[in-house]
């Protein structure tokens, strides 16, 4: 089977889980199981060829660009692995199906159990470190699924996060330290780096690698200063922290050691690094699971020493300490998961983990008792369990370590916490099982069926098996995972006896003094429990919580939904870049000369500045800052004619006028004061930057205005084409409709959708909710003269109107060489219309000619669009102009082009924007209670006075 | 002249930033329109000025001002207009909606005491 | 002789914009504001149609006849806003 | 010449007026012409995806004016891959809106939803600068009357801060525009280059700033901080199908300076040099740092995502910054997953408020409707946006972090790791508040029945396998993406494409 | 002739000069908005009108083009101003006028800028009330 | 029929002079297509001008619009003398009630606006029922000559033409 089937196989099956659950728990724990034996059977499959030292592979190219490629291979360590966690893994699927209740979603507890395996396998088959990352990091992300399992516990659901979150960050840090070690090597495939231990070692780079990677291993396997996530993740269900906790996730991190180590270990900084960390950890979990009266949680630290015990080992960087450390990883795995599940029974059983309300379970669960008794002597080193064999020989290796010079150092702590191994080993038995049977069990415990203890029985009848013939039954695993690890042929002899070698003594003294230390239990735990300690969780709140509030509070307060801040900070920024790039630049001053200042330009600036002069002044008066717009858009506009852009000003200022109308129709409902709610200092900073931001741009304007450039301008081919290839002498409108009329038709859809969406918010508004009660509340916030419909203008507008409209037919058509267009047109249109509404209403006007102002924008689109398609029928691109002059008979020459078509769409375009926008506000006004009037204007001289109301 | 046009985008331009810095939606509406007119006139006059020679061809011409400037001048014109359209209606959307014609979000600083008040 | 009689013009009509400018800073209300706007429009048209002559160019005069209108629109519906709120109900 | 080039920008433009004129009244009719159009665009999109892969870019001259006369439109791999994306997510949003009626919560949605294809389009393809400006107004505008369709209080306020500081940014686009075209006398992007290639020195200055101002400008599109301010209230606001859409929305900003960047002002320019690198570079991170606070610290689920979107615009600017073939490949990979995945969390916040009545990250309530679903469909849209594995996020930071090796390699790596961490911790909060304490909130368990909406589902599913086919097809749309940087760094391709003569 | 023309369009550019810039001293001389308001709609008129007249006989007789667009220019301007007036002048009898300082209309009804919102309900104007809820339908414009 | 093609004949004919002005030559094309515009434009803005008003006496125009015209500049020089020279102190201004004779809404409107174009007379406001004008004088010592001199020699005549 290929090792990349393998490795997907548990992804896969994962599916399977989830869909079979209403076929019943016992077919979905046994598609589970069979799929992990399948994958198991796989593994064996290739034991034979590991186990003769050859090395299967599976290449699967992915992300060449980035050397990421899904390769896996299979030596000895990845065997032992993945024994261990196939193996391991089926026992607990068998384990769960009798551990959860029917409450307890099983489908999702197994396809999440699926997802975890098979990113262990896959960390382990791995022969790619970026691949391996990702296999890395899924296991962190599923392990937080099931540590968060039963989510209504709060418990469940603040461990997960926090071994997600300690986990993942190591996975981060890690995750830089593969970066630069494949950078290093200059290939992230693991064989090749392995074969790269003098480029690492040599390299600059390899310290932070070291560390960063360690980060990874550390908090992965728990090992101080991360140690604390572990306690917290038993949360879990217990066949979750059986399976996590002692053989599989928090061993990657040892995975990952050994797997690097023949590249990483042997130096100095390895050794003391690792080394230290180990030792420390091993010594510090040991005395806390001491203290722990919750059985998982003292499993949990016992765990945490073991992790700790072996990391030392591989941290010594000698072959025979790996191989050492090899075998108690086997070791370990066994019992720990024995214990595990033991554990779990208990509280299955009894209702309850705590020991002080345990004890004497002997007599009523004889099975547990032996299996627990087994392992949990095994854990102690108590021979001839395997625990005893790797534990003195891990003893041996450390007399013969040097820790900064010194050499009882290491042996000395080593044994102290053996001790405490001891002491928690047979705390665990004595505690739970020994002493009478009490009464106040909160249920009353008897041994389980077969089903859920079968799995920690196998496991103890291997740890007697190992124990008793360790050679036999686990000689050539150890030996091919250890050269697997050191890279090398290991040598392995594994013995009850050595002689009366320095190891023995320290294993007799730790038994001892592990016997005398759970005798005194009682006062030293009086004395632990009266010194006060950091609890993990209040450290990891403290430094979590704090930093989520900061989050909150930076993230309120930045984005705090004040417009006139987040304009302020756009606007300095935009200065500053905009002055850097100016400063870090060469300029070469102007080189043209000022045009003139005729005195009627000046009079015309002085009415300009005056204007915007008088709106900073006044523009809370909301009626006053229209008027001044006015002006100003008006004085913008006669500026445009004097400098020569006529169309321009046609354009200002009926755009102008048109967007003085709106904002009146609006500011009728709107307040008509702004009030003073800035403080002078702000209203002080906001001028400064208005400031800057208005000598920047004049500034700007000015260099551009003074200097000649280099290039031509492209306008000089418009302005020789016009006429000939665009049939125009009006350039601006020739460029509007043809050199750039696709511009136009985008800016015409611009205008369209305008008037879409002002309909659509409307509509909106009026179809309930809060602003149609309020309309319909409505009462007019100023007095209000009467007259509506002065019936002077009136009369004026049925001259005015068609000669305005008139006005806009000429100036559409004349567009095309003089200055005018379809869009100014349409403007003048739209406001003449808009004066007919002013005298008349608009209800009143629009209830005589109905006029669908979306047909308006929709044909206009359209027409101008069709018009840019017409040109395919002459194989042309989009928008091909033609023009041609046509003389008709006793009529003078004239001409057409394509491009008044173009026009024209964009006529009705804008015509229908501002009249849908006009309509939509006047909707909102008969809302808000106005009424239309059924003449055209009040006062009615014609009428017989004695005729009344009508 | 040049001078002239220079100061006065500038001048726009500070209007236009100052008024979109304020807390209604109204005077930044007007602030916004103000910028478009500053714009507007920058956009012109990066195509330099010149005084009586519209961009209309003529047989006898003393030469021609930028047309491109023009022309693009009057799409931002156009599609500025449509946008303040859109935002007019929208702030008299929300002020019906909320009735109030804060810009700002959650913003509601105190008003300013009366001796900051009186302007 | 028609070029002093323009410069002439030009100047009066000139004044007369600063006496609009005036009129728009300093006025009891937005009434004689309007009013000084209106004016001002006015004013401007000569002065277009007096560039007109000066530049013997007759391109200008759309734009006084759309100052006209849009100058005539504008001041009837500020008045309008003032008296009823409503420009086009 | 090739007409396909202009039917991603004809297409929608010419539907969506038709949409007004015939079928206003008739959401039926809207959503069969609507869904039928867009699938159409995107057909015709992978057309023209396979044809720019396989030509040299492809110039459309409109009005048939010669360049740099007239407006070009360019067909490229950038502009077909940008165009395609958006093609697709569209298609998606839309059913999606429709499986969830959210087009019935207002007018005009469809016709809306053309026209802002229609900008997105035609702001991908255009090869002039103007143009450019004049369709991100349409994008723009139609993305306003999208951002307050359906109406209420919050969101016409969001929606008018949305405009303002956006009409700030049009306005900012122009004074830049005038600035460049003032210096070089052009608008044509290929003629752009050329010019600015040869610029006298004395001219550097001025062209700087409005180079610089252009960045800002689609810096406000890419919500590069310190201009992002209008994302968060905005995304979050915005109906979640067009919060979906606008998951495109803030990469034309990064398309913009994708394209003008390397085209016309690359780190080999001598008036420019690399001015923008060492701007971008610092706003970036600060991006990724303010997106990944946001994510930390936000109190709702929509702004959540809006944060974590800021954030992965920080990831794409950073490898934007190095303005290099490999970085911008990296880049462009995780633009296209940024995009689905933004819009795939959207769209589950938008299901999950839809049910739960709000997405208040404070308030514990019971599970609802579809619960699980919807849970599960979170956690691997925050596994795809928080960049974990095994999901296409993680190989894109990847490919970001092994292109970013050299000179500002830690603190690169620093920020992306650790905001990285960041994220996940805000995520896995936000998750397990929301969808795991909802079950110590009751002892019942959600009623199966509720609101079906299979379709939404669907859609959301159809995004998530985006994600997974993106991952398991790294190789070859890696492969791809470098062909299509390469190109993106060989601008005398372009220029010479843009510069031959209209065939008759 | 040509003398003649020469003559008659300075005298008529000086007099519009003359009387545009006395309808705007006008503005801010005289002392209240309704005598301001009479100066710039009675002298501009004249101003401007001046200048347009002008300018059509300098194209006629100078340039030999006759333009007729000033005296369109000219018509609008004469029949909007009295309009502009009257609009001015209510507005500012609405803001800032007296009722009581008014005269007597000699009609039964009041000055129409004075009829307030209650008057108006009386019979001379038929209201359409609006339906109190309207459909979205009932307003498709 | 010919109603419904000409709803106001006069307009018709203003809007084709006014084309002839705005097109700025007399051509024949330029006339046909003005006079479709005439036709068209007055059929377009027909329903915002219900009532066709009666014309009695169109020829009594030109003799009022000769009046009118010379009484613009002489108001002129009178307006621009006031402005000019009298001390605002002396300034007499008044407002005057004019009782109206008229009923037709288009002569009521001729009249208002050639008071407002006329010596320092300007027509403010109207009664509500249309049956007196408010009109407010510069400078007027005896405000009830104003208003008798607008009644004869501007309402009678147009009493003449529409009525
Ligand atoms: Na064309
Ligand atoms: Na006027």
């Amino acid at each position: 089977m290929s090792l990349a089937l393998i490795a997907a196989l548990p992804f896969l099956g994962a599916l399977l889980p989830g869909l079979l659950i209403r076929a019943g728990r016992n077919a979905c724990a046994t598609v589970t199981g069979l799929v992990t034996a399948f994958a198991l059977l796989g593994v064996l499959l290739h034991a034979p060829a590991v186990m003769r030292g050859e090395v299967v592979t599976a290449r699967l190219e992915w992300l060449p660009a980035l050397g990421l490629n899904a390769n896996f291979f299979l030596d000895g360590l990845g065997l032992l692995f993945a024994g261990l966690i196939l193996g391991i893994g089926l026992l607990i699927i068998l384990y769960a199906r009798f551990y959860l209740s029917t409450k307890d979603p099983m489908g999702q507890f197994y396809t999440y159990l699926l997802l975890f395996q098979g990113a262990m396998v896959g960390i382990v088959l791995s022969d790619n470190i970026l691949l391996l990352l990702i296999f890395w990091e899924l296991t962190s992300l599923s392990s937080f699924l099931l540590i968060g399992f039963w989510k209504h516990l709060p418990e469940g659901r603040q461990g997960a996060r926090m071994a997600l979150t300690v986990t993942g960050a190591g996975g981060l840090a890690m995750i830089a330290g593969m970066l630069i070690l494949g950078n290093i090597v200059g290939s992230y495939d693991l064989t090749v780096i392995l074969q790269n231990k003098e480029l690492i070692q040599g390299s600059d780079w390899y310290l932070p690698a070291l560390v960063l990677i360690l980060i990874g291993a550390f908090t992965k396997s728990a090992q101080f200063p991360f140690h604390f996530w572990l306690p917290h993740a038993m949360a879990a269900p217990t066949p979750v922290s059986a399976y996590l906790h002692s053989a599989t996730m928090v061993k990657a991190g040892l995975f990952l050691m050994a797997r690097m180590w023949p590249v990483l270990a042997g130096t100095p900084e390895w050794f003391y690094i690792v080394a230290t960390t180990g030792l420390i950890t091993m010594i510090m979990a040991a005395k806390i699971a001491f203290f722990k009266d919750d059985l998982k949680a003292l499993l949990a630290f016992s765990t945490v020493s073991h992790l700790g015990l072996i990391t030392m080992l591989l941290g010594f960087g000698t072959a025979e300490a790996a191989t050492v450390a090899v075998f108690h990883i086997i070791n370990h795995a066994t019992f720990k998961a024995a214990l595990f599940m033991s554990a779990g029974i208990v509280d299955h059983e009894a209702h309850t983990r705590d020991i002080k309300r345990l004890g004497g379970l002997r007599h009523l669960m004889p099975i547990t008792f032996t299996i627990v008794c087994v392992a949990a002597l095994s854990m102690a080193g108590i021979p001839p369990l395997n625990g005893f064999l790797s534990k003195e020989m891990m003893l041996e290796e450390t007399v013969h370590t040097v820790w900064l010079g010194n050499h009882w150092v290491m042996p000395a702590l080593a044994t102290l916490g053996a001790m405490f191994s001891v002491a928690y080993s047979f705390r665990l038995i004595a505690h739970t099982f020994l002493g009478p049977v009490r009464t106040d069990y909160p249920s009353k415990p008897h041994d389980p069926g077969f089903g859920m203890w079968a799995a920690p029985a196998i496991l103890a009848v291997l740890v007697v098996a190992i124990g008793v013939m360790p050679m036999t039954m686990v000689g050539d695993l150890v030996r091919t995972t250890a050269s697997a690890v050191i890279g090398g042929e290991a040598e392995v002899y594994i013995s009850h006896w050595h002689g009366f070698v320095p190891a023995l003594w320290l294993s007799v003294f730790a038994v001892g003094s592990g016997f005398v230390l759970l005798g005194l239990h009682r006062p030293f735990e009086a004395m632990w429990l009266s010194t006060p300690r950091p609890e993990a969780k209040a450290i990891f709140d403290a430094i979590l919580e704090p930093f989520a509030m900061a989050a909150q509070a930076i993230t309120d307060r930045l984005h705090d939904g004040s417009l006139a801040r987040y304009l302020a900070v756009a606007t300095l920024a935009i200065l500053a870049v905009g002055y850097y790039a100016f400063e870090s630049g060469v300029h070469s001053s102007g080189t043209r000369t000022l045009t003139i200042i005729e005195p009627v330009a000046a009079v015309g600036w002085l009415l300009l500045i005056g204007a915007t002069a008088s709106l900073f002044n006044y523009h809370r008066n909301r009626l006053l800052a229209l008027v001044l717009v006015g002006v100003i858009g008006l004085m913008v506009s006669v500026g445009f004619v004097y400098l020569s852009a006529p169309d321009l000003a046609l354009t200002q200022i009926s755009v102008e006028v048109a967007t003085v109308m709106l904002l009146l129709l609006a500011l009728n409902f709107l307040p008509k004061d702004s009030p003073v709610e800035s403080t002078a200092g702000r209203r002080g900073r906001d001028g400064m930057i208005a400031a800057a931001a208005g000598i920047g741009i004049g500034a700007l304007i000015y260099a551009l205005m003074m200097r000649d450039f280099a290039f031509p301008t492209i306008a000089d081919y418009h302005l020789a084409n016009s006429k000939p290839g665009g049939g125009g002498t009006n350039v601006v409108n020739v460029i509007l409709v043809d050199f750039r009329g696709y511009d136009t038709f985008g800016e015409i859809t611009v205008l369209g959708i305008a008037g879409l969406v002002i309909f659509a918010l409307v509509e909106g508004l009026l179809r309930g909710g809060a602003a149609n009660d309020r309309l319909l509340a409505w009462v007019p916030d100023q007095k209000r003269a009467g007259d509506r419909h002065p019936l002077m203008l009136v009369v004026a507008t049925r001259m005015i109107l068609p000669i305005a409209l008139m006005v806009g037919v000429y100036i559409f058509l004349r567009g095309h060489n003089e200055p005018g267009g379809g869009f100014i047109a349409g403007l003048v249109v739209a406001i003449a219309t808009i004066m007919q509404y002013m005298a008349s209403g608009f209800g009143w006007a629009a209830a005589r000619q109905r006029i669908d102002y979306h047909a308006l924008i929709g044909w206009g689109v359209t027409i101008a669009g069709l018009c840019g398609i017409g040109s395919w029928f002459a194989a042309r691109p989009f928008m091909t102009s033609s023009f041609g002059y046509f003389k008709l008979p006793f009529i003078e020459k004239f001409e057409l082009a394509t491009a008044a078509i173009f026009d024209l769409g964009v006529f009705l375009t804008v015509v229908g924007a501002v009249m849908l926008a006009l309509a939509s506000i006047s909707r909102i006004a008969i809302r808000a209670g106005e009424t239309v009037n059924i003449e055209p204007y009040d006062i009615q001289p014609d009428e017989e006075q004695t005729e009344g109301a009508r | 002249m040049e001078l002239l046009v220079a100061s006065a985008v500038g001048l726009m331009t500070a209007c236009g930033v100052y008024l979109i810095l304020r807390k209604r939606t109204f005077p930044v509406i007007v602030g916004l329109a103000m910028l478009s007119y500053a714009v507007n006139v920058f956009i012109f006059a990066s195509g330099r000025l010149a005084i009586g020679l519209p961009a209309i061809i003529t047989k006898h011409p003393e030469g021609y001002t930028d047309p491109l400037t023009q022309a693009l001048v009057l799409t931002a014109i156009v599609i500025s207009f449509g946008m303040t359209a859109l935002i007019v209606m929208m702030a008299l959307g929300a002020f019906l909606e909320t009735g109030d014609d804060y810009i700002g979000m959650e913003e509601r600083e105190q008003p300013a005491g009366p001796k900051e008040g009186a302007e | 002789m028609i070029p002093y009689a323009l410069t002439f013009a030009f100047g009066c009509f000139g004044l007369s914009l600063l006496f609009n400018l005036y009129r728009i800073f300093v006025a009891p209300g937005v009434v004689d504001r309007v009013l000084a706007l209106d004016t001002m429009v006015i004013n401007i048209i000569a002065l277009l149609v007096l560039y007109g002559i000066n530049t013997h160019s007759a391109v200008y005069f759309e734009a006084g006849l759309l100052f006209a209108m849009t100058g005539f629109v504008s001041t009837v519906a500020y008045c309008k806003f003032i008296l009823r709120g409503d420009i086009i109900e | 010449m090739n007409h396909w080039i202009i039917a991603p920008v004809i297409l929608p433009a010419l539907l969506a007026p038709f949409i007004v004129l015939v079928m206003r009244h008739d959401l039926s009719l809207q959503r069969v012409f609507s869904t039928a159009g867009t699938a159409v665009l995107a057909a015709i999109s992978l057309v023209l995806l396979y044809t720019a892969a396989n030509n040299p870019p492809e110039v459309y001259y409109l009005g048939n004016w010669p360049a740099p006369f007239g407006i070009v439109l360019v067909l490229d791999r950038l502009s077909a891959m940008m165009i395609a994306l958006t093609a697709v997510l569209a298609l998606l949003v839309q059913l999606y809106a429709i499986g969830t009626s959210w087009d019935a919560r207002g007018n005009h949605f469809h016709a809306l939803f053309q026209f802002q294809l229609m900008g997105l389009c035609g702001a991908f393809l255009t090869g002039d600068a103007f143009n450019l400006f004049v369709f991100f107004e349409v994008l723009l505008i139609a993305s306003y009357g999208l951002m307050i369709h359906g109406g209420g209080a919050k969101r016409l306020k969001a929606g008018v801060q949305y405009v303002a500081y956006n009409l700030v940014g049009s306005t900012l686009f122009l004074f830049a525009l005038a600035t460049i075209y003032s210096v070089t006398g052009t608008l044509n992007m290929a003629d752009l280059a050329v010019k600015v290639a040869e610029l006298p020195a004395g001219d550097a200055a001025l062209l700087r700033v409005g180079a610089v101002l252009l960045l800002m400008v689609f810096a406000v599109k890419g919500a590069l901080v310190p201009l992002q301010f209008w994302l968060p209230a905005t995304y979050s606001f915005a109906p979640g199908p067009v919060a979906a859409l606008f998951a495109v929305m803030t990469k034309v900003g990064a398309y913009a300076v994708i394209r003008i960047f390397t085209l016309i002002f690359p780190p080999e320019t001598a008036a420019t040099g690399t001015l923008f690198a060492d701007i971008l570079l610092p706003a970036a991170i600060v991006t990724l740092i303010v997106g990944a606070i946001g994510v930390l610290g936000a109190t709702g689920m929509a702004r959540l995502v809006a944060f974590a979107a800021i954030g992965s615009m920080g990831t794409l600017f950073i490898a934007v910054s190095q303005f290099t073939p490999q970085a911008i490949t990296a880049g462009l990979y995780y633009l296209l997953h940024s995009t689905f995945a933004t819009a795939a969390l959207f769209l589950i916040v938008d299901l999950l408020q839809d049910r739960r009545g709000n997405d208040d990250l404070r308030i514990a309530l019971p599970p609802t409707g579809q619960h699980g679903l919807i849970t599960v469909l979170f956690f691997g849209g925050a596994i795809a946006m928080a960049g974990m594995p095994p999901l296409s996020g993680f190989l894109g930071k990847l490919l970001v972090m092994d292109a970013t090796r050299g000179a500002n390699m830690a603190i690169i790596w620093t920020a992306i790791l650790a905001t990285s961490l960041i994220t996940i911790i805000g995520f896995s909060r936000a998750g397990s508040q929301v969808f795991w304490k909802a079950y110590a909130t009751t002892t019942t368990m959600p009623k199966p029945e509720g609101k079906a909406e299979p379709l939404a589902f669907a859609v959301v599913f159809a995004l998530l396998a985006g994600l997974v086919l993106l991952t398991v097809t790294a190789g070859p749309v890696t492969s791809w993406l470098t062909d299509t940087s390469t190109e993106l760094f060989d601008k005398t391709a372009y220029i010479n494409a843009v510069f031959t003569p209209v065939k008759e | 002739m040509e003398q003649i023309a020469e003559i008659t369009i300075s005298v008529l550019l000086v007099a519009a000069g003359i009387f545009g810039l006395v309808g705007s001293f006008g503005l801010i001389k005289l002392p209240d908005t309704m005598t301001r308001l009479h100066a710039p709609t009675k002298a501009s008129t004249l101003g401007v009108g001046g200048v347009l007249l002008a300018s059509m006989l300098y194209f006629w007789i100078m340039r030999g083009q006759l333009s007729w667009h000033e005296f369109l220019i000219t018509m609008f301007i004469l029949l909007t101003a009295p309009i502009t007036a009257n609009f001015i002048a209510k507005a500012h009898m609405h803001r800032f006028g007296d009722k009581n300082t008014m005269p007597d209309t000699g009609t039964p009804r009041d000055w129409a800028t004075f009829e307030d919102e209650s008057k108006e309900m009386e019979p001379v104007m038929t209201r359409v009330e609006p339906k109190p809820k309207v459909t979205a339908s009932d307003h498709q414009f | 029929m010919l109603r419904k093609l000409f709803p106001h004949p006069y307009l018709t004919l203003l809007l084709v002079v006014t084309w002839m002005l705005l097109v700025n030559h007399l051509k024949l094309g330029s006339l046909v297509f003005a006079l479709i515009l005439g036709i068209i434009i007055p059929i377009i803005t027909a329903p915002y001008w219900p009532d066709r008003p009666a014309l009695r006496n169109p020829i009594a125009i030109i003799g009022y619009v000769l009046i009118v015209l010379y009484d613009i500049v002489k108001s002129n020089f009178i307006v621009a003398g006031i402005v000019l020279f009298k001390p605002s102190s002396q300034l007499q201004s008044a407002w005057v009630t004019v009782p109206l004779d008229l009923r037709s809404p288009e002569a009521i409107t001729v009249l208002a606006g050639t008071i407002t174009m006329t010596p320092g007379t300007l027509t403010a406001d109207m009664s509500g029922d249309g049956r007196a004008l408010l009109v407010h004088c510069l400078h007027a010592p005896d405000p009830e000559e104003v208003r008798d001199e607008i009644k004869t020699r501007y309402e009678a005549r147009l009493m003449r033409i529409f009525e």
